[in-house]
């Protein structure tokens, strides 16, 4: 069994124990065993770190097995530098998320961390399945969990978010199915996807399948204007549910771009790149606007969220190597910044349970060092530089101005809009005298919060000081990336 | 085929129709003529027993008549399947013979089944 | 003589209509009128022989006022019925209740035509004869049903109730009987049913009569003739009918040529079951010893005699047994007659598969 | 003429049929509440049946008995074997709903499930029309007088009499077919019918005619609209062990059948019953989706679900002959075989589900009265929920690569028109993943309306585990039965 | 005018489409329906005897046969389960089926 198989059957087996074993009455030893299978779950993503050989594009740490031998499908396993980081990443919040849950879920302790850890090592899975079959499994595998965890634990209007979270992404995953067959029958009955990247396909074919795939990974990116379900299910799922969905369920989509839709159908791909470009720039600039008149924190993150997705995706969809690393990098510094932002809320709903930022204001009178922290993270939602999130939003918004100026400048504005809402937001809720009773009994964050966030931020910190091991290890495969858009599969 | 055969079939059905039909025309012809037919409203009326009937003649009957019926209908079946084996048995041989022994067995242990659950017990 | 008849009905009219289908119509017409006017007198006087010999079981004299020795006592009978008042129920089903009669007498009569009255005297030689025989007479339980629901009263309903489950049940008997008859002759044809019986060792030294179906098939022989005693809802069978519990039964608003109708129906009927026990078992027409004395009597006298010897027992029976209960003849039906047909289906079939097999 | 290596073929047949036979008299012994003796032969016969089936089927061997009256191969020896242990299945779920509605004052439970299985074997196995008619109303017959079973309760005994009325009817729309084409052919025997027409001497519309029929009449027995009208009601009505008896393994047969006379027979005449199948499938996918998400009785959207679902073995069938070239057919109908099969198991799953909360007095019928089934019982909401997310396949439940098996041969075909049922069918099942996630929500998000617990008898619990196990395993490791539907058919069509 | 094939097929024909009509358009009383059906199996038969003695093969009589035998057992059935429905029911009418809908 080799280390990813590990990586992703790690925390399913706990998860899957916890659910077996589980019970409130011992919700104690629940909560010790889910950290403790996080962590294991983490410590076992490390050693990629060590072992992955940057300057390659090949994959690596692979493992392929026969899985239904009717289809040919294999059970095929890979990382390369586009997929390591997530894997990592996807660990790492699993046990930011379980500390986060440690008081705050009382009730079917074991349904919750179960699920999380089953999600992390479906999510894994995602990342690291070279086989469309195996990819599909794992990616629309994600929305049971994430189903109930938004369904049970979520907040009043819980069931017609989870619903719409369902329904939304599942359309899209549907129409993926049928583009995968399609290949697959095309390909001469192969499901793996290195073939799928050499198979020349004609122009329309190629424009019908990019389709499908923007289908099924533009919602779940999401892209304006398929984004209209994220708000509404980040405002309803529970804490840690939000985050793992902000942190990383929207990448999948995202990576799937990298994955499906580029290599796939280049020539597709840079016929409608300025589609793609035109909705990231709304997403952006739009998103960030209507970011700006939320009320509700949550939401308003959650907005933020589509905006820096759009970073992401307009990098992509530039083809240089400044962009879609850029969007690579800020992937993953959105992955620990939006979950971060996420968790603070949490603190805070914990304490008020409200999340409107009328119910606040001089937090920071009664949580001094939770206000630390909070500033950390919008400071780095804003792209602030020494924050993880300048590093991508930068090369990103360089490599589109290299690209075309305008293009660039209408994207440089994002930064205008996201410090506007990060930061006043921040003024609202932290700053101020004290607003009511309610701030005014708040207690600072204990251990386990500080814990929790310190973490993140020491993470947010190290990637927004020293961004370099993450390029690195992308370089290689950025650039094999590259060269297979560039290339025409017309036959 | 011999149908010139059922010709007489087909008319001595309908001469039995005939005789069912004609004496009744007769005999309401007859008594006219006699004047004996002197219908009135109390003597074509319905009685029991010299009362007026107490509640509708088609009334509830006991399912065991209903279970005889379905039974004989089973029977009849059979038995319309045991009449060309019986025609042909000499011609089928013991490969016939035992096809129809198993027949029979299981229509032996339907009746030995319905025998026991009492379907063909009254009183 | 018969075809010189036949071909001056031919010549009557000299038309291609009356020789393709007027006259054959005509004559096979005649022919069932020389078969049915018998039957009704054999009929009418049936009845008086019912009541002389019960008259003797019981040491009296029976009908003796109308005419020598009664005999015109059913002619009498006929006349009185004939003038009755034929009442109509106000709450009856006015049509079906007229149907009944109808249904009742049609079978009775219509299954007579494949009756043979000798080697080739049979009105029609169908290769489906006793098929025709177990069809038409199973219509008899329709004039019973329909007497007794359109009556629309609850003796008329419960005495149809009686009698059809009683008929059916009783009717799977008698086919199990017929199927065994059918086993050993191997035909459907009721000309070859007698045949059948004229071959086999008995036969050839002589003893014809030993040779019948009677006697290997003796416990068919029996249920035959006992279900023939309930098909026909004759003593000790008649609950149907049962004066002192449900008046007539089906029958209790007919009455005058309504009601007689079922009478007739009903003498028909053991005619027609006696006649077919003699065909079946006791070999038809055919003499019980092949002597050139008897074999120069004709056959349809040995038919006759045999058959009136048979629907006497019919009487005898009805002189000497008490009536059954109903679940008594159910059970006799069902538990009693039902296994031991189908046990001697079973040893009959088996019989035919060894070599001591008698019907070769 | 005769031969005793017939009866060695028939084998399964012959000792479900003696031992059917012997648990009717057996049971006239039996005095228990539960008949545990009656239940335990019955489902050690049915596992002795399954095993030589399964025996049968692993051989391979495709052999004729009876002058080609019945036929043994892979798929009809797998069927069997799967609709054993079906009714075995459904035995152990039933017993207990029975036993508290005085279902089982009698064996008669037992001995008509058997007769029915009985029913189905032949339908499986016949290789001539006559057999396969035989069989069918065997198995329908047994079906309308279990139905009736609950003899007081007027709901049951309406649906028994809409069954009956709507699957004699389709008894009959399927006979007329067949005289057609006996008419046409001059032949029941199934082979035989596929000669004459591949010959083609016959008129066309003369088989057309009699092919109308027998689709139709097909699709009664399926459940795909138009002709579904009996499946709500029906499953709805009866009681619901019944409801799954019903659901589960004639479901296994009636495929059998659409592949021995569609298939087997007429196969020439593909491109006529595809087209009506087509439509079929998408009446089904439509009816069956858009009406189960209005239903509020549980066991009527699964009915509904059903419908939609058959939509889905239809399609799989439709798409086995692509412009007179059967290169697609092994994939397109071991597909639709992979695809009922593990219908079936979930049904089961489901069913049981229903059967276990229902208690005496107290049916379980509705969505709602499982609300908050989490809190109650954690393990049986999982499995229900296994099922629920299979029946809408999601991965990693068996029922995607149902799905994903039956999409794959339309899309195989490269046919446009192909594709565009495929994205329908997707849609639509998108449309049913709705429904699905409702029961899903109630029992995970809404709380408990009663504090009841939910007990099994061991049996139960241990079957309903295994089964919802299984759903998930064979998502994992869908491979073995796919290879097994598509070796079983390749090795009958081979012959 | 002599009978031929289409003759009797178109007898069957007729049968069946009134067994149809008879099971569609009634809503009384459901023992018509049973008779309906009963009168369709009939249909069937005609057609398949009439095939039989035209072909000249005996299977499609032997077919007949079996159809004979199910359609009584069919019809036993038929009556048994309407009998339950009028003991719980109180009446035969179809357009009192209505307790399952939707």
């Amino acid at each position: 069994m080799g280390v990813l198989s590990l990586a992703i059957w790690t925390p399913i087996l706990f998860g899957i124990v916890l659910l077996a074993l589980g019970r409130d009455e011992h919700a104690r030893a629940v909560r010790w065993l889910a950290l403790i299978g996080a962590i294991v779950s983490f410590l076992v993503t490390l050693p990629l770190y060590g072992a992955f050989k940057n300057g390659t594009a090949e994959m690596q740490f692979v493992e392929k097995a026969p899985w239904i031998d009717r289809f040919n499908v294999s059970y095929h396993l890979g990382l390369d530098g586009i997929s390591f980081w997530f894997v990592l990443l996807t660990a790492f919040i699993t046990v930011v998320v379980v500390i986060s849950a440690w008081e705050v879920i009382t009730e079917r302790v074991n349904q919750y961390m179960g699920a999380f850890l089953i999600l992390s090592g479906l999510m894994i899975g995602v990342f690291c399945a070279l086989d469309a079959m195996l990819f599909y499994v794992f990616f629309e595998a994600t929305l049971i969990p994430m189903y109930l965890i938004i369904g049970i634990w979520g907040g009043p209007r819980k069931i017609y978010a989870a619903f719409k979270f369902f329904l939304y992404t599942l359309l899209g995953s549907l129409l993926m199915l049928i583009a995968l067959i399609y290949l697959y029958s095309k390909s001469g009955g192969s499901f793996d996807i290195a073939t799928w990247h050499k198979l020349p396909l004609a122009g329309t074919v190629q424009t019908l399948l990019f389709f499908a795939f923007f289908a099924a990974f533009a919602v779940k990116v999401p892209m304006w204007p398929v984004h209209t379900w994220l708000p509404d299910v980040h405002v309803e799922a529970p804490t840690g549910g939000s985050a793992v969905l902000a942190a990383i369920m929207l990448k999948l989509g995202a990576y799937g771009f990298l994955r499906f839709s580029m290599p796939i159908a280049p020539d597709a791909a840079r016929e409608w790149a300025w589609f793609i470009i035109a909705l990231s720039i709304i997403a952006v600039i739009y998103v960030g606007l209507v970011a700006m008149v939320q009320k509700d924190m949550k939401k308003l993150v959650a907005y933020s969220s589509v905006a820096h997705m759009g970073f992401v995706t307009l990098g992509f969809f530039i083809f240089s190597d400044l962009g879609v690393s850029g969007g690579l990098v800020q992937m993953i510094a959105h992955g620990f910044v939006s979950g971060a932002m996420f968790l603070c809320i949490g603190v805070l709903y914990d304490r008020v349970h409200s999340r409107e930022i009328a119910d606040y204001g001089g937090v920071v009178n009664t949580m001094p060092n939770f206000a630390a922290f909070a500033l950390l993270f919008t400071m780095a939602n804003c792209g602030l530089p020494a924050t993880a999130g300048f590093v991508g939003e930068w090369m990103v918004i360089l490599g589109t101005v290299k690209a075309n100026f305008w293009l660039g400048l209408l994207a440089s504005t994002a930064l205008v809009w996201g410090a506007a809402y990060s930061l006043w937001m921040y003024k609202r809720v932290y700053l101020g005298p004290v607003a009511n009773d309610h701030v005014r009994e708040l207690t600072d964050i204990n251990a386990r919060e500080f814990l929790m966030l310190g973490l993140l931020a020491a993470a947010v910190l190290v990637m927004g000081v020293y961004p370099k091991p993450f390029t690195d290890v992308m370089d290689a495969s950025v650039a094999n990336f590259l060269k297979q858009v560039a290339a025409s599969k017309l036959n | 085929m011999q149908l010139d055969q059922y010709l007489p079939v087909l008319l001595f059905i309908l001469v039995g129709i005939a005789v069912g039909v004609l004496p009744q025309v007769l005999g309401y012809v007859f008594a006219g003529a006699a004047g004996f037919n002197k219908p009135d409203a109390a003597k074509n009326s319905p009685y029991e027993c010299g009362f007026e009937a107490f509640e509708d003649a088609r009334m509830k009957f006991d399912v065991r008549y209903y279970l005889v019926a379905i039974l004989f209908i089973l029977f009849d079946l059979e038995i319309a399947f045991l009449f060309p084996w019986a025609v042909a048995l000499k011609e089928i041989g013991a490969v016939g013979f035992w096809s129809m022994m198993v027949f029979l067995a299981i229509l032996v242990v339907g009746f030995v089944y319905e025998w026991k659950k009492g379907a063909l017990d009254w009183e | 003589m018969i075809d010189s008849i036949y071909g001056f009905g031919n010549g009557l009219i000299g038309a291609p209509w009356w020789t393709a289908a007027g006259w054959p119509v005509v004559w096979t017409l005649i022919k069932i009128v020389l078969v049915v006017a018998p039957l009704m007198g054999a009929v009418a006087y049936l009845t008086l022989w019912e009541r002389k010999a019960i008259g003797f079981t019981q040491i009296r004299i029976g009908p003796n006022r109308v005419g020598p020795l009664g005999l015109l006592q059913p002619i009498a009978d006929a006349f009185k019925l004939l003038t009755k008042e034929i009442i109509l129920p106000t709450v009856a089903n006015k049509g079906l209740f007229l149907l009944g009669p109808i249904m009742t007498i049609m079978p009775a009569l219509a299954a007579w035509v494949v009756i043979p009255f000798g080697p080739d005297i049979a009105l029609a030689n169908i290769n489906a004869g006793l098929l025709f025989i177990m069809a038409i007479t199973s219509l008899e339980v329709y004039g019973v049903i329909i007497a007794g629901w359109a009556s629309n009263s609850k003796y008329a309903f419960l005495g149809a109730l009686r009698a059809s489950a009683q008929m059916v049940s009783y009717e799977i008997a008698m086919g199990f009987a017929l199927v065994v008859v059918l086993m050993v002759t191997g035909s459907l044809n009721m000309t070859d049913v007698v045949m059948s019986q004229a071959k086999g060792y008995f036969a050839g030294i002589g003893l014809t009569f030993l040779s019948w179906n009677w006697l290997p098939l003796l416990p068919i022989f029996v249920v035959y003739f006992v279900s023939g005693l309930a098909e026909t809802n004759r003593h000790p069978f008649d609950v149907v009918e049962g004066e002192s519990e449900i008046v007539a039964g089906h029958m209790i608003e007919y009455s005058g040529m309504s009601f007689a109708m079922f009478f007739l129906a009903e003498y028909a009927n053991m005619w027609l079951v006696s006649i077919l026990a003699v065909i079946m078992f006791l070999g038809g027409w055919l003499p019980p010893i092949d002597a050139p004395l008897l074999a120069w009597i004709p056959g349809w006298i040995w038919l006759g005699v045999k058959t009136f010897m048979v629907v006497t027992m019919f009487l005898w029976v009805r002189s000497t047994f008490p009536r059954y209960r109903y679940d008594q003849i159910m059970r006799l039906g069902w538990k009693i007659f039902i296994p031991v047909t189908l046990v001697w289906l079973i040893v009959v079939g088996a019989w035919m598969q060894t070599p001591y097999n008698i019907w070769k | 003429m005769f031969d005793t290596t017939s009866l060695f073929v028939v084998s399964p047949e012959i000792f479900l049929m003696v031992m059917a036979c012997v648990i009717a008299l057996v049971d006239l012994g039996v005095r228990s509440r539960l008949r545990t003796l009656s239940y335990g032969l019955t489902l050690g016969t049915l596992a002795v049946v399954a095993y030589l089936s399964a025996e049968f089927a692993i051989n391979g061997q495709t052999a004729y008995a009876f002058g080609h009256m019945v036929v043994s191969d892979p798929m009809g020896n797998w069927l069997k074997c799967f609709a054993s242990l079906a009714m075995m299945v459904t035995l152990v779920y039933g017993r207990p709903y029975a036993a508290d509605r005085d279902m089982l004052r009698g064996g008669e439970m037992f001995t008509l499930a058997m007769f029915a299985l009985l029913g189905m074997f032949v339908m499986i196995s016949g290789s001539n029309f006559l057999m396969i008619y035989l069989g069918l109303e065997l198995m329908t017959l047994c079906s309308y007088a279990l139905v009736a079973l609950r003899r007081d309760n007027a709901t049951s005994t309406e649906a028994a009499m809409k069954y009956f009325v709507l699957g004699a009817m389709a008894s009959g729309f399927l006979l007329y077919g067949i005289s057609m084409l006996y008419g046409a052919t001059g032949s029941l025997d199934i082979n035989e019918v596929f000669r004459v027409i591949g010959s083609g001497r016959v008129r066309h519309q003369v088989l057309v005619f009699g092919l109308v029929f027998i689709v139709a009449g097909l699709a009664f027995k399926l459940g795909a609209a138009p002709f579904h009208m009996w499946i709500p009601d029906v499953y709805q009505g009866a009681p619901t062990s019944i409801t799954l008896m019903i659901g589960s393994a004639p479901e296994l047969a009636a495929f059998g059948i659409a592949i021995r006379l569609l298939v087997e027979g007429m196969i020439p005449l593909a491109l006529d019953w595809q087209q009506m199948l087509m439509l079929l499938a998408v009446a089904s996918l439509l009816v069956g989706n858009l009406a189960a998400i209005a239903q509020s009785n549980l066991k009527r959207m699964l009915a509904y679900s059903t419908i939609a679902q058959m939509g889905f073995v239809v399609l799989g069938l439709t798409a086995g002959v692509v412009n007179g070239n059967t290169g697609n057919a092994q994939f397109a109908y071991s597909a639709s075989m992979f695809y009922i099969i593990t219908y079936v198991l979930t049904t089961l799953g489901a069913f049981g589900i229903v059967l276990l909360l229902a208690r005496e007095g107290f049916e379980s019928e509705e969505i709602a009265d499982l609300a908050g089934l989490n809190q109650r019982s954690p393990l049986y909401a999982g499995i229900m929920a296994i099922c629920m997310f299979s029946l809408a396949g999601i991965p990693p439940l068996v029922g995607f690569y149902a799905k994903l098996a039956v999409l794959q041969a339309l899309v195989a075909s490269g046919e446009p028109l192909y594709i565009g049922l495929a994205i329908f069918a997707v849609l639509a099942s998108l449309i049913g993943a709705f429904y699905y996630l409702r029961v899903v929500k109630v029992m995970y998000f809404d709380s408990p309306i009663t504090a009841t617990t939910v007990s099994a008898p061991a049996d139960v619990r241990t079957v309903l585990s295994i089964n919802g196990a299984l759903v998930l395993i064979l998502g994992l490791v869908p491979g073995g039965l796919m290879t097994l539907c598509a070796d079983a058919i390749v090795k009958t069509l081979a012959t | 005018m002599s009978l031929t094939l289409g003759h009797f097929l178109s007898l069957g024909a007729i049968l069946f489409a009134l067994s149809v009509v008879g099971i569609f358009l009634n809503r009384r009383n459901l023992i018509v329906l049973l008779m309906a059906i009963e009168l369709m199996l009939l249909a069937v038969n005609m057609n398949f005897v009439a095939f039989s003695y035209y072909l000249g093969d005996m299977h499609g009589q032997v077919f007949v046969f079996f159809i004979l035998t199910v359609a009584a057992a069919e019809s036993a059935i038929g009556l048994a389960i309407l009998v339950l429905l009028f003991r719980n029911k109180s009446n035969i009418n179809v357009e009192e089926l209505n307790t399952l809908k939707g």
